[in-house]
């Protein structure tokens, strides 16, 4: 199980580097949706097949849109880096990162307080030095509680519903933020000489 | 009290959703406008009524109370008051000048729904006592600013938009990476539940967290060395919008969050207070060494907001010193009282210099410098609104910024860091400079190539800098007065730190 | 192994971050922002996964303590979901900017795209 | 291909064959989002690629009799109205977004109280939301001339005239 969750993963991380350093922009597209299908059957194998349907039909929407931009422009650019120093600054950053990474795991201190818990162990599992959190209840509550099967649905749309309103909210924003932009004529050239107040663009 | 605290984000969120709507309807398209400013009064007036009350806690859909928190909470305390009030001024007074200033857009009703949400979401995010749902807010204000950004439509102001929504990105990817490793540790969203149960829990994973969190926020509040996109992203933006970013924006998703977080979360400790003055000093400096060479009005007012942040955030960090090292809780209170006047002042005269340059923009059909010239006898409301504004940010009593950046400065002074104290003076001086200049070439001198036909703007965009100039003008004078009912409750919110966390949750504790 | 799991996640985010900082393509740079998203988004899950758990729903002939006992964490997976919805948000935004920047420049090109000034 | 002009007679046949059901498929998803996997928002994006497929394919002056860019305003407009209102409806019994309606017996799809009804408005709001996101995308055509194009690209003097 763990052996197959790693090679998802790297199966992820050699797509999305195939992706960022294809050459051609369609390739490069094509490649983050492998990488996105492999995270749904990850979220597959790891219990949460809501998520895994949610990034499936998110990777497909998404992948539409992409190459509808790619598939139709013409594209001048090279695939070199912008140049040598951002490269080895943000390796620099990445290897710092990583090693704080593994600080973080417990790679050097594997069991100790202060590190993630180890994979398949979560607080919930009632193995850390921490008691179980919040899940334990949404665990046990919720079918009592909201009449809803499945706990997800219920966390998303009753106990944490509000969040789930922030995020009505953002797809509403982008939605709209997305029509702002593709207004051909952002201002006109002379102001308007309507009325104040009722100067209300078409 | 308590059920109206989620109207503040219900209700400026559901005027963006109806707007879209009635913009479809026909005739009733004329009402965009006014259900924008009236949802945006509703707001201002409640949070000001709201000032009068203690502090409140709410748990949305009713999953909380004496120990468990199985849903989100708001915590309506003094600090989040202080911001709703500061939020709220400001985006009435920036949507009252977009009634004219917006004009020669199209599609107005976009603007008008967008800049709703940007509002209700910065609400939501000063309100958050969940570490998921500040996110969430986070992301909403986020995004409806990256579009507004680009709403002129215009080359520049697209490459801006696009270069604000990749930083933007990362910072918040970065904030859930904290998030994320916050919650692993701890099993919990709710701040105080995570701050009572970290110190069990520190290690390096907290470390990690704390520096996704840091860096992510302070990417946010574009502190130097994360500044990159501002100086880009504020000035494409209409100037309504300008105002919102520079005046409540950077300070609701940036600097509120990152004192929230040190403060409240994390626990004012030794290396977030460094952290926090390093960034600020670094802000405070760069910013305006990056201002004085530009020619640019609305640039060089985007480089002062970095460093006129740096101000806050050096106050803030100082603050926090003071507590970790158990010094005098007087001390620490007046750094946390400079840091949070100056932040309520920088919404205050930054919004107004925007606005003011908006204007001069608009009916002047510039924005350097060397072109204008001579607009206080072609423009003489705006001329006077713009010069009230530059006194402020270059702290000439009696105005406000005057006595925020004293306060700030004999704070550093008692909190043991003369060398800051005296390098504030000095980036005092050089925004005192830098203003001179503006004063010099905009204002004052012979007509410029662009000003000699400029006229004085609609009445709707002077009643609007108008009614800030009085705001700076007031916000000095009763600076006691302020002091008592704002910003004392405001920074026990965040001196409380997580010793008193536990009262954030109202008895959830075992 | 377990630690292998989380390491490669971060593999990927700093594979993301390299894109959206060294690359100059536009749509180089939207496909760095979605896997930096895919890989705190995995994380997320990750951190939730309990050894031989079960999806959180409750089947007919099984009650709540049984499931508690076995379940993944539900709480992950409720605020992927919501993060799966910003990066959609996301990229509705950023292709509608990035064929605007086209129609604007010609060309997906960072550098060429010209810079502002500062 | 233009989009204008839509696919080959195969493609639509198809299309219409199976758009159908896809939109079916995406209700049924967001109706039992709380008794197994799925919810408002799978659901919604499931209508949306729906919207997209019968776009591509027949493309958009066949598509704009069927669905037009201020339908989904309105849609994405109202679902999240909707969502917002059975918050405000909790009003009714204590508070924002509290659970109003019985929560009934687990498993059936009249259970739960809100959460169907919330997970219907995200239907509606995403569906609408993303296909109107899809039309104003894909009917995004070129305006003017690119700044490289008349040489005012580099330099300073490029700037546009405010």
């Amino acid at each position: 199980m763990e052996l197959l969750i790693v090679t998802l993963i790297g199966l992820m991380l050699i797509a999305a580097l195939a992706a960022v350093e294809a050459r051609d922009l369609l390739s490069s597209v094509i490649c983050l949706g492998a990488a996105g299908f492999s995270l749904s059957v990850i979220d597959l194998l790891v219990g949460a097949p809501d998520l895994a349907l949610t990034q499936v039909v998110v990777e497909v929407v998404a992948l539409v849109l992409l190459i509808r931009v790619v598939v139709t422009r013409r594209d001048t650019s090279s695939s070199a880096p912008r140049d040598a120093l951002r490269t080895g600054a943000v390796l620099l950053a990445g290897g710092v990162l990583l090693v704080a990474a593994a600080f973080s795991v417990g790679v050097f201190a594997a069991g100790k307080a202060g590190v993630i818990p180890p994979f398949g162990q979560p607080l919930l599992a009632g193995k850390g030095p921490v008691a179980p959190g919040v899940s334990k209840d949404y665990l046990g509550k919720a079918a009592d509680e909201t009449g809803a099967a499945n706990v997800v649905t219920a966390v998303l749309l009753d106990y944490r519903a509000y969040d789930t309103l922030g995020e009505a909210t953002v797809i509403f924003a982008s939605i709209i933020g997305t029509y702002a932009i593709l207004r051909h004529v952002g201002r006109r050239e002379a102001p308007a000489d309507a009325p104040a107040g009722g100067a209300k663009g078409g | 009290m308590n059920a109206l605290v989620p109207l503040f984000v219900a209700v400026p969120l559901g005027a963006a959703f109806v707007i879209v709507a009635l913009a479809h309807a026909g005739g009733l398209k004329r009402l965009t406008g006014p259900l924008a400013v009236a949802a945006v009064v509703y707001n201002l007036v409640a949070a000001v009524i709201f000032l009068g009350v203690g502090d409140l806690s709410v748990f949305v859909g009713g999953w909380g109370g004496p120990g468990k928190t199985l849903g989100i909470e708001m915590v309506c305390d003094g600090l989040a008051k202080l911001l709703l009030v500061t939020i709220n001024l400001v985006a009435l007074v920036s949507i009252v000048y977009a009634r004219g200033y917006m004009r020669r857009f199209t599609r107005v009703w976009l603007f008008e729904a967008l800049f709703l949400l940007m509002t209700g979401a910065m609400n939501g995010v000063v309100l958050a006592g969940d570490l998921f749902n500040l996110f969430v807010f986070l992301e909403i204000a986020a995004i409806a600013s990256y579009a507004l950004v680009g709403f002129g439509c215009e080359a520049e102001e697209l490459e801006a938009a696009f270069k604000y929504l990749v930083l933007g990105a990362v910072g918040s990817a970065f904030i859930l990476l904290g998030v994320t490793v916050l919650y692993s540790l701890t099993g919990h969203l709710n701040m105080a539940k995570v701050a009572q149960l970290l110190p069990a829990a520190a290690g390096p994973a907290t470390m990690l967290a704390a520096a996704s969190l840091l860096g992510g926020l302070a990417l946010k509040a574009a502190m130097v060395p994360f500044h990159a996109w501002l100086p880009d992203a504020h000035p494409s933006a209409p100037a309504p919008i300008s105002a919102m970013l520079s005046g409540v924006l950077i300070k609701a998703s940036g600097v509120y969050a990152l004192a929230r977080i040190v403060f409240n979360v994390l626990g004012p400790s030794h290396p977030y207070a460094t952290i926090l003055m390093v960034l600020g000093t670094l802000s405070m400096v760069v910013g305006v060494l990056l201002a004085i060479g530009q020619w640019d009005f609305k640039r060089l007012l985007a480089y002062h907001s970095i460093s006129q942040m740096g101000y806050v955030v050096l106050a803030l960090g100082a603050g926090a010193g003071v507590v970790a090292a158990g010094g005098e809780r007087a001390i620490a209170a007046l750094c946390i009282f400079g840091g949070l006047f100056h932040l309520f002042n920088h919404a205050a005269f930054k919004s107004l210099l925007f606005l003011s340059s908006g204007s001069i923009e608009q009916q002047a059909g510039t924005r350097l410098l060397k072109e204008m010239g001579g607009l206080s006898r072609r423009m003489p409301a705006t001329s006077f609104c713009c010069r009230i504004g530059a006194l402020s940010i270059a702290g000439v009593p009696p105005f406000n910024g005057f006595f925020s950046k004293l306060v700030i400065i004999v704070a550093l002074m008692l909190s043991g860091h003369p060398v800051l104290a005296v390098v504030a003076v000095g980036v005092a001086l050089m925004t005192l400079l830098s203003f001179v200049k503006v004063q010099r070439y905009a204002l004052e001198g012979a007509p410029g190539a662009r000003s000699a036909e400029a006229t004085e703007a609609p009445a709707s965009m002077v009643v609007a800098m108008a009614s800030l100039a009085v705001v700076c003008l007031v916000a000095g004078l009763a600076m006691v007065l302020l002091r008592d009912h704002l910003f004392t409750p405001a920074g026990d919110a965040l001196l409380r730190g997580f010793e008193g966390a536990k009262d954030l949750v109202t008895g959830a504790m075992p | 192994m377990s630690m292998a799991i989380y390491l490669l996640t971060f593999g990927l985010l700093i594979v993301g971050i390299y894109a959206v900082v060294a690359k100059k393509n536009v749509v180089k740079i939207i496909v760095g922002v979605l896997i930096i998203d895919y890989a705190v988004n995995l994380l997320l899950v990750l951190v939730g996964y309990r050894t031989g758990g079960q999806a959180p729903i409750q089947a007919a002939d099984e009650t709540a303590a049984q499931m508690a006992t076995v379940a993944v964490d539900p709480l992950p997976q409720a605020m992927v979901l919501t993060s799966i919805v910003i990066g959609l948000a996301l990229t509705a935004l950023m292709v509608a900017m990035a064929i605007r920047l086209h129609e604007k420049y010609g060309t997906f090109d960072m550098d060429r795209i010209r810079q502002l000034r500062g | 291909m233009p989009p204008e002009e839509g696919m080959t007679p195969i493609v639509r046949n198809t299309t219409r064959l199976v758009s159908g059901f896809i939109v079916v498929f995406g209700t049924y998803i967001a109706l039992t989002g709380h008794l197994g996997p799925g919810g408002g928002f799978a659901g919604g994006v499931i209508l949306a690629a729906a919207g997209a497929l019968v776009v591509l394919s027949f493309g958009r002056r066949v598509s704009s009799s069927l669905i037009t860019e201020p339908t989904c305003h309105v849609a994405d407009a109202a679902g999240a109205a909707g969502f917002l209102a059975l918050a405000m409806l909790g009003y009714m019994v204590g508070g924002f977004f509290v659970n109003f309606l019985p929560v009934g017996r687990l498993h059936r799809l009249d259970s739960a109280g809100i959460i169907p009804l919330a997970n219907l408005a995200i239907l509606v709001k995403v569906g609408a939301g993303l296909v109107g996101a899809f039309l104003a995308l894909s009917a995004f055509r070129p305006g003017r001339r690119s700044v490289l194009d008349d040489g005012t690209a580099d330099g300073r003097d490029g700037r546009r005239e405010i």
